[in-house]
This record gives structure tokens, sequence and C-alpha cells, in this order.
């Protein structure tokens, strides 16, 4: 089945999953565009990081493969490509430590200026 | 071994210090030849603030940094208003700075080559 | 920048990764997997270890984990360094509230 | 919740759990050369069992329980492990798996395709596993409680 | 080849680790011990990196490699019968071995006088564990020949920097700023790590030297394109280029003194990437003189706005700071006219090395770019270092409350007078030297570019005499109470001093021996630097 020119055969050919992540992606810029809540920014952040690791660990798929360990693994079968799912395993675990580092100064700037809101933490312009 | 031969011309920063030395011990020649008739301590030497006298507390006399070249930013208000307007402390705006900035970059590259 | 100008530039870039991803080889055909293969071929008898993620995670390109590993560490000492216990007086040279 | 932490049900469970919890964790980093897991993965378990305990007995239950410096003490010692076995195999090239196929401790030659998977095996996998678990537990650990503390000064104030 | 020399690539990133990872346990030892355990291994690093740079730079110019982990030793980075190299590999060019000796300088110089600046501060442990951190970071991404282990040191350059950014926690536009830039770098981290996935999967590997093969092969098609928008904009943004750098302002004058000089070798270190995406990676194909144009176009306004704005600041720091800022754009204009002379040699079947050798005008434009980021080190070092003396001994930032300091600190006013008149570009500094190659080379594109250059030196030695004015002159009442600085924050000023007279009165020399080699290694060093992984080229 399929919408527009994109087959939905996740098993086989097509980008739809990869339309997906980009789409992801847009909502996190969007997120980070027009939502004026530093908390909310640091969730648009982690959208994008989101869609990114998932466009990551899509890439690596190869269609009919299993997962790359040979103490589940059927004789015969393919295995998916493993160093993306390294990548993301990598990337998850620095955009961890990004939201955290994000989240501490959204704390202190709350407990300097008593507000979220972008618009009112502007004493560094000009 | 100093200078520097850029496709144009040369550039040798030991004959400039040379040359800028000379040209100031001339200089300070040609100030020891001058007049010695005026005298220290009389008004020859004081400041001259435009006849008036000079304040007794120094700093009224300190410009303070943030006065110099007011007239070339009120020169450039126009162009200041906007350059500064541009640098509101908002996240969303330097987000969409970024934003504006990666998408001219590709329709540049997609549309030019 | 005013909001029309937000918005069409949102747009621009949001267009432009749905190309991206509609350019995107099939998915579930690499283009290349030398790499990869060289990886599941070879990890039991190079690294010795099952799990070929973890082979590639901790011998392969063990580097990258110790990057990664690295980057926890420095998000750590950033939240220990906001959070930590201060002089009271340290308030000095110009730092103006 | 308040500064006592959660209601009765929800800690007793917690009693019950986290033991549980962190020896899944340990499993899980033991394990990690042969089955779906690793350090990251692990620590971020026994991570999570240490946030439960937060969460359910609140910052005041668990002083004495968690030590901060012994935590940060425990995360540097971790990376320094790491980075030491990476200097371990300097000899030939930075990050060089010397103890693969020694023969002897972690060194055991494992059958080709599908197989069980041996323990004894993967050379400095393993002991990379254990020093980035024991990091990335502390680590995560220590973060979760030094936030918890702060917002909590942030609320009384 | 002897051993030490063939560790040092890894050995540069390695052992700030070490150092950043045993600081907080050694601190627990005292003060004392833990400075002495710094300055060894700071002046260890550094020693490598010119270890490092006298073995590359004496050697034949060969790009040196370093495979991680690899069983089969340093040279073979391929497996038998395979085309694509499966471990993390460290390439040293001239380039890298350049930055190399940059970041060494500006670090050495930042943790010694941090010594005397952090004296009576909390979390010192903490502090110059962030500082090894960010400096092993900029190592590595200088050093790195993988993309995906570049990301990495991105960010823990990113983390590292933002750690020190919101450090002195009571003062609420340092956390401003430190959500500002962490928020705005862990953004362009995720468009370079998108764009390492679209390569990724695009091409199978994430080698730097493969994937340029491969591109140089098959030619850039639409997902090569938007990775290469993405990288652009995303270490143009990290780099801090005009209309991304509103949070360089506040990075650098947010941090303490000694950290903005490291900031600056950080924003330089993702130029670098900037270069080495556009030189290396795309370094062929039909769009060059389109990124060279881009690059230029950000130059002229990075030029002018930093340098207008910070005519306008009355914070110290922040003035210094947009100076910087300017900095950044000389660089990218020699660099951009090298590669918009170098797309159009190449498009005529020209050979580059005959252009290189006979000192085309394009070439020495990079000549001067390259230059430049060495004189900008040294000069915006000496002067943030400077402003935190002033600072210190005056209490405030603000320009308008300081006044009368050169009666009090008579060196600390020869330095800055130092630093702010090589920034500016005047004889016989190092800055006039690097500059003048930019203004002549760039005359020949337009000169239109060499007028707004010249426009916009002028005006910074405007800068520079607002911000001595305010600070430094005016009676002896300003404020009594100021004193001279310490020695031990003296003597990394003095060191920065004389880098910048040694480089002013011989720029001949230095040119000769470290920044053509550098030049080169992006001028015409793009197949060398392939073929040193794949083999031929």
């Amino acid at each position: 089945m399929s919408i527009g020119s994109f087959s939905f055969d996740v098993t086989a050919s097509g980008q739809f999953p990869y339309i997906i992540a980009a789409i992801l992606v847009a909502f996190g810029l969007y997120a980070l565009l027009f939502k004026r809540n530093l908390i909310k920014m640091v969730i648009g952040i982690t959208l994008i990081e989101t869609g990114v690791n998932l466009f990551l660990v899509m890439v690596g798929y190869r269609s009919g493969g299993a997962a790359p360990i040979y103490t589940y693994a059927n004789p015969g079968q393919g295995m998916v490509l493993p160093t993306p799912q390294a990548l993301t395993l990598t990337s998850i675990v620095i955009g961890l430590a990004t939201t955290a580092l994000l989240l501490s100064f959204a704390i202190f700037v709350h407990r300097h200026y008593g507000t979220l809101d972008v618009r009112k933490i502007k004493e560094l312009r000009g | 071994m100093g200078g520097i031969s850029t496709g144009f011309g040369v550039w040798n920063p030991i004959a400039w210090t040379l040359l800028f030395i000379g040209i100031l011990i001339i200089g300070l020649f040609v100030r020891s030849r001058g007049n010695k008739s005026y005298k220290r301590g009389t008004d020859q030497t004081q400041p001259f603030l435009s006849g008036n006298r000079e304040p007794e507390n120094p700093e009224a006399l300190h410009v303070r940094g943030a006065n110099l070249y007011w007239g070339m930013v009120h020169g450039l208000s126009g162009y200041y208003k906007r350059v500064r307007e541009s640098h509101t402390g908002i996240l969303n705006d330097y987000v969409a700075w970024f934003i504006g900035a990666l998408g001219l970059v590709f329709v540049i590259l997609f549309w030019i080559g | 920048m005013n909001k029309v100008l937000r918005v069409v530039a949102f747009l621009f870039v949001s267009a432009f990764l749905i190309l991206a991803a509609t350019s995107m080889r099939d998915f579930g055909v690499p283009n290349d997997a030398t790499m990869d293969q060289y990886f599941i071929d070879n990890t039991q008898a190079e690294v010795g270890a099952n799990n070929v993620v973890t082979a590639v995670v901790f011998d392969y390109r063990g580097f990258d984990t110790l990057g990664e590993a690295t980057v926890l560490f420095t998000a750590v000492i950033a939240v220990l360094t906001l959070f930590r216990k201060r002089k009271e007086d340290e308030m000095f040279e110009g730092e103006v509230r | 919740m308040n500064d006592r932490g959660m209601s009765v049900i929800v800690r007793t469970v917690t009693r019950f759990v986290y033991g549980l919890i962190i020896v899944f964790g340990f499993y899980v980093i033991m394990h990690g050369h042969l089955t779906p897991g690793g350090g990251f993965q692990g620590g971020a378990i026994v991570a999570s069992a240490f946030a439960l305990l937060l969460v359910s007995f609140g910052a005041a239950g668990i002083k004495g329980k968690l030590n901060k410096k012994l935590l940060q003490s425990l995360e540097e010692i971790g990376a320094l492990a790491f980075l030491g076995l990476a200097f371990a195999g300097l000899g030939t090239a930075f990050f060089y798996n010397l103890l693969a196929h020694g023969g002897g401790f972690f060194g055991a030659a494992v059958p080709a395709g599908p197989n069980p998977g041996i323990l004894n095996a993967g050379g400095l996998v393993p002991l990379m596993n254990w020093a980035v678990g024991l990091k990335v537990m502390t680590g995560i650990a220590s973060i979760v409680i030094v936030m918890l503390i702060g917002a909590r000064k942030e609320e009384t104030e | 080849m002897n051993t030490l020399a063939m560790h040092a690539p890894v050995l540069l990133v390695a052992v700030p680790l070490l150092g950043a990872f045993a600081v907080p346990l050694i601190g627990k030892l005292g003060r004392g011990v833990r400075d002495i355990f710094i300055g060894l291994i700071v002046a260890a690093t550094a020693a490598l990196a010119g270890l490092l740079a006298a073995h590359y730079f004496g050697g034949a110019g060969v790009p040196q490699l370093y495979v991680l982990g690899g069983a089969n030793g340093f040279a073979i980075p391929l497996p038998s019968g395979l085309s694509v190299p499966i471990r993390i590999l460290f390439e040293v060019d001239g380039m890298s071995a350049f930055m190399g000796l940059i970041t060494a300088l500006v670090t050495l110089t930042g943790a010694y006088f941090s010594f005397c600046y952090w004296r009576e501060r909390s979390g010192g442990n903490m502090y110059y564990s962030l500082l090894l951190l960010l400096t092993a970071g900029i190592f590595g991404m200088e050093l790195t020949g993988d993309m995906f282990n570049f990301f990495v040191f991105l960010e823990i350059t990113s983390i590292a920097a933002c750690g020190l950014i919101g450090f002195r926690v009571w003062l609420k536009k340092s956390q401003e700023a430190g959500f500002k830039v962490m928020a705005l770098y862990t953004l362009s981290g995720l468009f370079v790590l998108l764009a390492i996935a679209l390569l990724y999967g695009q091409h199978g590997a994430l080698n730097m030297a493969f994937i340029a093969s491969q591109i140089g092969t098959f030619g850039v098609s639409i997902v090569d394109k938007i990775a290469l928008g993405l990288l652009l904009t995303g270490l143009a943004m990290k780099a801090g280029a005009v209309p991304m750098h509103m949070w360089a302002p506040d990075a650098y004058g947010e941090a303490p003194a000694p950290t903005s000089a490291i900031l600056v070798a950080n924003s330089q270190a993702s130029l670098y990437g900037l270069f080495r995406v556009l030189f290396t990676i795309f370094g062929v194909g039909a769009s060059i003189a389109t990124n060279a144009w881009i690059l230029i176009v950000l130059a002229v306004l990075t030029i002018f706005v930093g340098v207008t704005m910070a005519l306008v600041q009355n914070d110290l720091k922040r003035l210094i700071a947009f100076g910087a800022v300017s900095q950044i754009g000389y660089m990218l204009l020699g660099v951009g006219v090298g590669l918009v002379r170098r797309a159009s040699i190449l498009a005529g079947g020209g050979s580059l090395v005959d252009s290189a050798n006979a000192l085309d005008y394009g070439f020495v434009a990079m000549q001067g770019g390259i230059f430049h980021m060495l004189n900008d080190a040294a000069c915006v070092g000496l002067l943030f270092l400077a402003s935190g003396a002033v600072i210190r001994a005056s209490g405030t930032r603000d320009l308008n409350k300081m006044g009368g300091l050169a009666h009090h600190m008579k060196w600390t006013t020869i330095f800055f007078v130092i630093g702010a008149v090589a920034l500016a570009g005047v004889p016989p500094f190092n800055g006039f030297a690097s500059k003048l190659l930019i203004y002549q080379s760039a005359f020949k594109v337009s000169p239109f570019l060499s007028i707004i250059a010249i426009l916009s030196s002028i005006m910074l030695l405007a800068v520079f005499v607002k911000a001595f004015q305010g600070a430094f002159m005016g009676s002896k009442t300003g404020l009594p109470e100021a004193g001279e600085a310490r020695p031990g924050m003296l003597i990394p000023m003095a060191v920065l001093a004389l880098v910048v007279i040694v480089f002013g009165l011989f720029p001949g020399f230095f040119i000769d021996t470290i920044v053509t080699p550098a030049a080169k290694a992006l001028w015409l060093g793009r197949d060398a630097y392939i073929g040193a992984v794949l083999g031929g080229g």
C-alpha cells in the first residue's frame, strides 16, 4: 500500500521512514522557532535529536536482517548494519548529557530571572 | 629572513622598524633645535581650556570611553538602529537567524550550483 | 526577524529536509555495506565477542566511546559546577548582578 | 511529592524492586559482549534504580544511603579505568585490544557463527563494559541527585 | 620516526583527558598539588603539540596516520582486500599540526593565568577539569580523520565551553548566556550529526578521506549537497560568523577571562572543520565556487558587523568579544578568496602546485588567512587576559566606571596596547603582516573586499582607542585602590606579547616554516589526504 509515491513496505524499498524522521526534525525546529518557554525549547531540541537518531538507526537497516548478535541469531539470516546502532547509542548518551546541562541552566535562569519566558530573558543584547 | 614577499610587493618589518627609529631620531633632533625661550611653570605650559579655568577635580577632565565617537554613531544611527535591534537577546530570534541562514544556503546551493 | 520571514525559513528548511529524505536511497538496501559486513564477518574472529554492536562500540570504534564517556563526564562536572556550594565572599571583580 | 517521598505503597514496592533492578543492570553489564546491552545500558538501568529510590523516598529519605561524594569519586575512577584500559594497548596502538585471543584472561577463542557465547571472551571489551558501567551508573545517579536537590531548593526559595 | 612522535596525535587528546579525569581526585590533596599537576599536564600537552608540529613540518610533509586500535600496525589503515578504513583514523596534515600549535599556545597561557586568577574561587577542581576537557575536545576536532569522531569532540567542546560560561553561577547574565549558547551549540551539533548520517547513508562509511574519494568519483548528489549545507551552516555558526554570531559576544563576554581565549580557539577549531569540509571532502566538483562565495559573503558581513557592533559596546569584555568576532571574518575572507581562485584554477585546468610555488594570489590569500588564525589567537588571548587583569583590579567591567588604570598597572597597560595595536593591524606587529596578505590578494578578486577589510581594520583601531581611553586614561584618583596584577598573571601575558612581537618582526620565517605547509595542505593536499588512507593518489 502507498500514499502518493511513497510505498509503505517497511521490509523493502521506499523512502517513507526517512520522511518520518525529517518530519520529526521539522517539529523540533518548529518548537525552537515559535515556542516561548525555555522548557519547551529544550523539548524541541530533544525532538530534533530523536529525529536524527531515528534517521541514523534507519539508515542501517538491511531488509530481512536480524539484530547483529550471534547469541540469538539463527543460521543463514542476514544481519543489519551494526555501525549505525553504535553511533545511535553514542548520540543518545550525548543527547542525555546536553539535555541535563540545558535543564540545569534552565533551573538557574529561573532562579535568577523568576521566569521561563524567553522574551523576558534578554539582559544580553545590543 | 624577516621579510615576506607577497605576490605584489615586499614587507620587511625590520627595515620598517629601523626606518621608524631613524625618523624618530631626526624628529627629536629637530625638536631639540627648537626655541628654548619659554619658561616652565608659567602660563606658557598651562593647559589652555579655551579660556576657562582648569577645574580642581581632575575627574571632570576625563572623557569617558562611552563618550568617544558619539558623532560617528549618531551619523550611522540608521544603520546602528537596525543592527542593534537585530541583537535582541531573545533565543528564538537567534535560532531564527540560524535557520534562515541555513535555508538561504540551501537555496543558493541548489539554484546557483 | 519578523514572523513572516521566520515562517518562510522554517518552511524552506523543512522542505529541504523532506527533499533529502525522498532523495535518499531506498530503505533497507544500503549502498555500500563493506565496512559493516567486515564487522559482521570478522567480529568473532578478531574481537571474540558475540554482540557485534558491543564489539563495534568498544573495539572498532572504541575512541568514539571514550569521547562519549567523556561527554557524560563533562556534563556531570558541568552540572555539579552549577549546583556547587560556593563561598559567600567570592563576589568580586565587577561581577554586577 | 513532598520531601518525605511518595505513598507507602510506592515505598514498599520500591523496597522489593530496586535490588532486582540493580541485579538486572549488573547482568546487562556483565553479558554486554554476548547479549543485547552493554556498559551504557546496564549503567543506565542501575541509575534508574537509584532514581526510583530518590523519587519514592524523597531527598530526605536517601540521606546517608547515597553518598554524593562517593558517587563522584567512583565516577572518576570508572573514567580513569576506561582510559587506562585504552592506554593498555599503547604498545601497539591506542585502544588495541591486547587481551583478545590471548588464550588466558577473557581471551578464549569463540566458534564462528551463531553460538550460545562464552563469557570468558572478548578481550578488553568486558572490562571496558564494567568501567563504563560503573562510570555511567554513578554519573547519572549523581546528576539526578544533584538536580533534584537543586530543584528542591528552588521550590523552597 | 620515533615512538613518541608516532603516538603524539592520540596522546594530544589522551593526556588532557587523563588530567581532566584525575583532577577532581587530585584536588582532594590540596590546591598546591592540583596546580602543579595541572601545570605538568598542560605543559606536557603543549610539548606534544610542539613535537607533532616539529615532526610534521620537519618531515616530508605527507599526512601522518594513526590507526586507533589497529592490530596490524599504524601504516596500514585498510585490512587486506578491503577498500574502506574500518577503524577510526587520526590523520595529521599541515593544517592539523598548525591548529594544534595555536591551541597549545592559548591553552598554556590560559591555564597558567588561571592559577592566579582563580585563587580564591570555589569549584577550582571542576574549573580546571572543564578547561582540560575543552582542550582535549579542541585537539580531537583538529586531529581526527573520522566524521563521527569529529562530531563527538564537537559535543565535548560544546558542553565544556558552556560549563565554563555558566561557571560564575551568581551572575544572572552568565546563566542566560550559558543557556543560549548551549541551545545553539546543540542545534549546530545536531545539524552536523544529521549531515553525517546523510553522508553515511550515501557512502556507507565515516572516514573523511573515503567520503571525499567517493564524492570525487561519483560527483555531488542531492543528499551530499544537503549534507554540505548542513555542515557549512552548522560549523560557520559554531565559528561565530554573522548572521549566526549572536551567541559569540555572550559567550566570550560572560566566560571567565582566561577561558574566553580558549573559546576563541574553539571557534577556530570549528573553522578548521569548515575548511576541512570545503577543501577536502567537497574539494572537487561544480559547486566549489558557490561555496567560496558563500564564505566570502559571510566574511564581509562578519568583518563589518563585528567591528561596528564593537564600537558601541560599553562592556570591556563584550567589546573585545565583538572584535574577536570580526577577526574570524578575516580568516574566512582569506580562505574564501583562496577557494575562489582554487576553483577557477581547477576549472581552467591549471596546476595547483605551480600556482602555489609561483605565489598565486589565491595561495597568498590562504597564507594570510591561515597566518591570521595564529595572530588572532595570540592577540585576542592577550587582550582577554589583560581585560581579566583590568577587571579584577578595577572591580568593574563598565568602561564608564573605569579610568586612570595606567597609573596603577603599567605592565598590563603595555600588554593591552600591544595586543590591541597588533590586532588592529598596525605595523610592525603580526596582525599587519597577515592582514596585508589578505588585503592585497582580496583586491584581485574585488577591490570592494579590500576596502571593507581595510576600513574595518581602521575602525577596530578606533574601537581599541575607545577601550584604552576608557580603562587606562584619566586621572590617578579614578580607582585609587587598584593595583598591578600579580606576577603569575603578568608572565602569561608577557609570553603572549613576546609571541606577538616575534611574529610581527619575523613573519617571513614563520610563514615559510609553518604557514606555507598548512596552506598547501588545504590548497593542494586533497589527493595526498585521500591517498594516505586509500593508497595511490
